[in-house]
């Protein structure tokens, strides 16, 4: 029975073991071995520490091809010529599917070819002397990156191979990743996880642990994000894990993006053990970006002026060819170093904007509620009480694939472009909380001259692609633009005006 | 109205966005919508549609492998007799594409309509409006941009 | 006798007489037909229009090519690719040095060789059809933008050419411009461009006048920059100018910078006559920029975030490729639309910083005191005022070549990246408002644990092209970085190590 | 020390930030500096240092006319038998000229020093202790940068 409960070291073991039989790589993992290659390597290769060290932002992209070379070049690129702090390796999707049979034939593939024949690097299949050598040729800490809903054997193998940060978590990569994977399954999986990281942790090899914060990546109200940062890094606390990154995506508000970020630290610490260090990272606008190099710099820009504000612990970049999917290495050093003069210039400068505090409690407030729904949905239980909890819809994430979460949440932009809640379905908070959030999405809808809808949702989903913040109904509709834009539609059936 | 329509993103694809907001559009316009979610097999298209006698099937793909998916599908709902009209939408080609050859191959696959990803969902409200109270009109096919 | 007096008609038509024939295309400049040409143009090209009822920042780039058909596909590409509001037409050097036969070679060269042998269009040479016909073929309003400090037959034949608005001043295109031009003649120069403007306008087409606010474009104190601001604005006002356009440079540092705009606008409306409509302009930094676009894209990332929040009524954009010298016209439409982006993005926010106000009341305070002295240094004449107050040295400019000011007064950043005055030469400015600024300069010092001294100007002039805003001791000074650096360094001679 | 410098920006040039700075750091170093300013001819230059009596003469160019704006400099300091060592500075040439083939071309017109932009001013200043102290030493040249 699922318990938020540490796991015992016979257990750990003998899962490990097992898991170790799962793909020949494994069977290198061995756990005294690696201990010992973790305190071979120089302290700057420590991951925590350089985080939890810093005193600005630390700078990390998001990057992984096939091969160990390719990698290899690909990060020295990304730290010399994009200045980045932390490296990453993003895993490929057949890994994130524990497809190890599929991963090597595109590894092999990839290795004849020359091509990417992989989205990632598949560090199961290169097992753990290929990942020393990859932590071994590069400068920065490395951390792995992925989006896998059972990651055991890839958190075995790599963490045995020298990294100590490992990516994700039992509800954010699951909720927003897949379908059909049971949250209580991964829940166990992660414990298993978070009790390796322990294990390391405990011998003195402190194992960087970061939940993904942007779940679904669309408009998701940071206090629902939050709210699963939290339980994530309870349940990662109690299986040892001692140095937590909690992450939160860019809604490209500023001061709900700053107020989100304190807020996101402050429930941090005081949910979490005294002797857990929490840690934060904010990521570039994960939503839709605009075909265009030049406005996705713009967009790069207010994420960057962001991160300077919020002071977040780490931030993960993104390129100016996000729109046209994994951009090349030259552009994501060029998003790195965008971000990187905008921090820098304003670094300096004290910027203390109004309002922060009271979206802060606001965000706070929500957050608690989610979260008490949580404890009392397992009668204290956080394990048990997260997986009912979203049985319920007394949590939930909007726009989640998961069948193991309701998704009747929909958010919209409020008048000032903050997220709001549009639709509730069941989620755990009161009516007074609800009556700001309708109040705010009133107030939009009367400037817009609609009723509160799904458009709303519809247009917001797009306008920061389009150029704007707030999804406000376009010109064709209101008729106040010049012309152009009506001979365009004259070839559309069923357009806008049809519709209306 | 009240016509029930199926609605879902066909394969291994987990894109949920743009099928959340096509349901809420295409109830609020009064359809019965069943929506089948993410990573929905081409024989659970095949399935709920019979189950639900269905006028229309709706396809959404973002990830690049629809031609793959869809391949059968046109066969397949033939054979359980369903006379459903079919529209597929989202990014359907890896790469930089021709939007027009894109279109055709779709076509040719039994697809009554087809949409890219930029396509408002009042566009698809509005051509189901009309293929399901019209369906001797001739299906057509066309490309509708919503900010262009 | 320079006075602030309105030039006479008769005096008015005498001089522009004269002036037509100083090169073959002045003869078909003529004013009523050029009234009559004006009138017949579409409502969407009066540019004071355009700009005034704007109700978000306009953006304009800047661009000038030599030929005609060049210029024309520039500027569409400009609007139609860069999303301009407000298009340019920069002229070329040649002409700025009223060297028309050098301009002429250059054009006839460039028309030959197909190579753009001028830094500008030669409007002079064009003559008023060629300007026409540009005009026309273009959608959105032009601007003439140049640097001229007489610049009169310029002015004659673009305004008679369909121009309706003229960048520039005596004190801005002087000054900063050049080293031997006499202030007073100058002064007279522009006086009688602004009563050919004023002429224009009472035939009611409003000529829009842009005083050329960033000066030398390198750390200018706000304060100096409005009082020059003003002083211009007056001069224009007597002259009949009634749609002004006061500019702004920006400084990096968002408060001062917002602080700045908004003391502009103010004492711009209290200092110029009612019947004087006042629009701002904020120019995105002007000084040296980053040798990398990605880093560039950072700085105009900032300057677009900054218009954002202060709201000017225009923007000249700056591009990527800054760093090289003229751009492409893709990287002109880029900074464009990255400026764009972000702006829209942040358009709909309410963000409220606070300690704005404070740095406006300083700002406000120093401008009135220099405005004072130049009302004193003329008895109440403020042509004969400011160029006393610039002989006196009671009015400077910072790194100003011209003989007709000092140029005594240094910059320095402070400990927040505002630009204070280090040395104040003999600027009229109260010992109060000085202790501040030493204040400020000297809590810097202590943070950089060094003496204020003209050093910090140094490394402040380079440090945003560096990737900061303050030029803080660099790494090699203050041996706090990784190596590398040291090695780079061992085959300077005469380096840091030896000059300190 | 004590030591007159002649500073100025040659040709029709008006890039005074650098000067300014480097007439700041000459005085505080303990040179006396008479400050041309820009837009200062060949022929200013030459009388200057001829009544100044004058250590050296440093050359600023920042528009990239210098080849230009120079010729000639060297051959009218020599027949005012002034024997001040001459030092050039800024962006020497047009485009992407290589810095060697630079540096090289200035040599040969008689500079006994040249800097590119990114020079720190303190680098000049050492340069002159150096050269005023030691005549004797052989003259360099070199490019020294500030930041990288």
């Amino acid at each position: 029975m699922l318990r938020d409960e540490r796991i015992p070291d016979e257990e750990l073991i003998e899962v490990e073991s097992a898991l170790r039989e799962r793909w020949p790589t494994g069977a290198d993992a061995e756990f005294e071995s690696a201990i010992a290659y973790h305190e071979s390597l120089p302290t700057t290769k420590r991951f925590a520490d350089a985080l939890e060290s810093a005193d600005q932002p630390l700078l990390q992209p998001r990057a992984g091809v096939p091969c160990l070379d390719d990698q290899t070049e690909l990060l020295r690129y990304l730290d010399k010529e994009g200045g980045a702090d932390l490296l990453p390796t993003t895993i490929d999707s057949y890994t994130r599917d524990n497809e190890y049979e599929k991963a090597q034939r595109g590894l092999e593939e990839a290795r004849e070819s020359g091509e990417d024949t992989l989205n990632g690097f598949p560090a199961v299949n290169h097992g753990v002397e290929a990942c020393r050598e990859l932590v071994e040729a590069v400068d920065a800490p490395i951390e792995v990156r992925h989006g896998t809903p059972d990651a055991r054997l890839l958190a075995i193998i790599t963490l045995a191979g020298g990294f100590q940060s490992f990516e994700g978590g039992p509800i954010s990569y699951n909720i927003p990743y897949t379908k059909e994977h049971d949250l209580k399954e991964t829940i166990e999986h992660w414990q298993f996880i978070d009790r390796l990281c322990g294990a390391y942790t405990k011998r003195g090899v402190r194992i960087n642990r970061e939940p993904f914060g942007p779940l679904t990546g669309t408009l998701v109200p940071p206090s629902i994000a939050i709210a699963v940062m939290v339980v994530e890094g309870l349940l990662a606390a109690t299986q040892g894990v001692r140095s937590l990154t909690l992450g939160y995506g860019q809604v490209g508000n500023v001061v709900q993006d700053v107020a989100a970020l304190r807020a996101l630290r402050e429930l941090g610490e005081e949910y979490l053990p005294n002797d857990v260090v929490v840690t934060t990272v904010f990521h570039e606008w994960m939503g839709g970006f605009p075909p265009d190099e030049a406005r996705a710099n713009g967009v790069i820009g207010l994420g960057g002026a962001t991160a300077a504000l919020a002071q977040p612990d780490k931030v993960i970049t993104k390129s100016p060819q996000e729109f046209q999917g994994v951009p090349t290495q030259e552009a994501n050093a060029a998003g790195l170093r965008t971000t990187r003069q905008l921090i820098d210039m304003m670094a300096e400068q004290e910027i203390i904007i109004d309002g922060i505090d009271k979206e802060q409690e606001l965000i706070e407030r929500t957050a608690r509620s989610l979260l008490d729904a949580v404890f009392d949905h397992g009668d204290g239980d956080v394990a048990r009480g997260v997986v009912a909890a979203f049985n319920s819809g007394a949590l939930d994430v909007p726009f989640a694939p998961s069948d193991s979460a309701k998704a009747d949440v929909l958010p919209a932009r409020d008048d000032d472009g903050r997220v709001r809640i549009l639709q509730w379905g069941d989620l755990a908070v009161d009516q007074e909380i609800r009556d700001i959030h309708d109040a705010r999405l009133d107030e939009r809808a009367r400037t817009e001259g609609r009723s509160r809808s799904f458009r709303m949702v519809a247009d917001d989903v797009d306008a920061i692609s389009d150029g704007k913040l707030i999804g406000r109904p376009t010109a064709s509709e209101s008729d106040s633009e010049e012309s152009g834009r009506a001979t365009d539609g004259t070839d559309t059936i069923g357009g806008e005006g049809d519709a209306d | 109205m009240g016509q029930t329509v199926i609605l879902g993103v066909i394969g291994s694809d987990a894109h949920v966005v743009g099928i959340t907001i096509l349901e809420q559009a295409l109830s609020a316009a009064g359809f019965d919508v069943k929506n089948l979610g993410v990573q929905t097999s081409k024989d659970e298209f095949v399935s709920a549609a019979q189950k639900h006698d269905t006028g229309a099937v709706l396809v959404s793909s973002l990830y690049g492998h629809a031609r793959q998916d869809c391949q059968g599908l046109h066969k397949q709902l033939a054979d359980t007799e369903c006379d459903a009209v079919t529209y597929i939408g989202g990014n359907l080609s890896v790469g930089q594409d021709d939007w027009d050859d894109t279109r055709e191959h779709f076509r040719e696959l039994g697809f009554n309509r087809v949409f890219d990803a930029e396509t408002d969902p009042s566009a698809v409200v509005s051509a189901l409006e009309r293929d399901l109270d019209h369906r001797t009109a001739e299906p057509e096919t066309q490309r509708v941009r919503m900010n262009s």
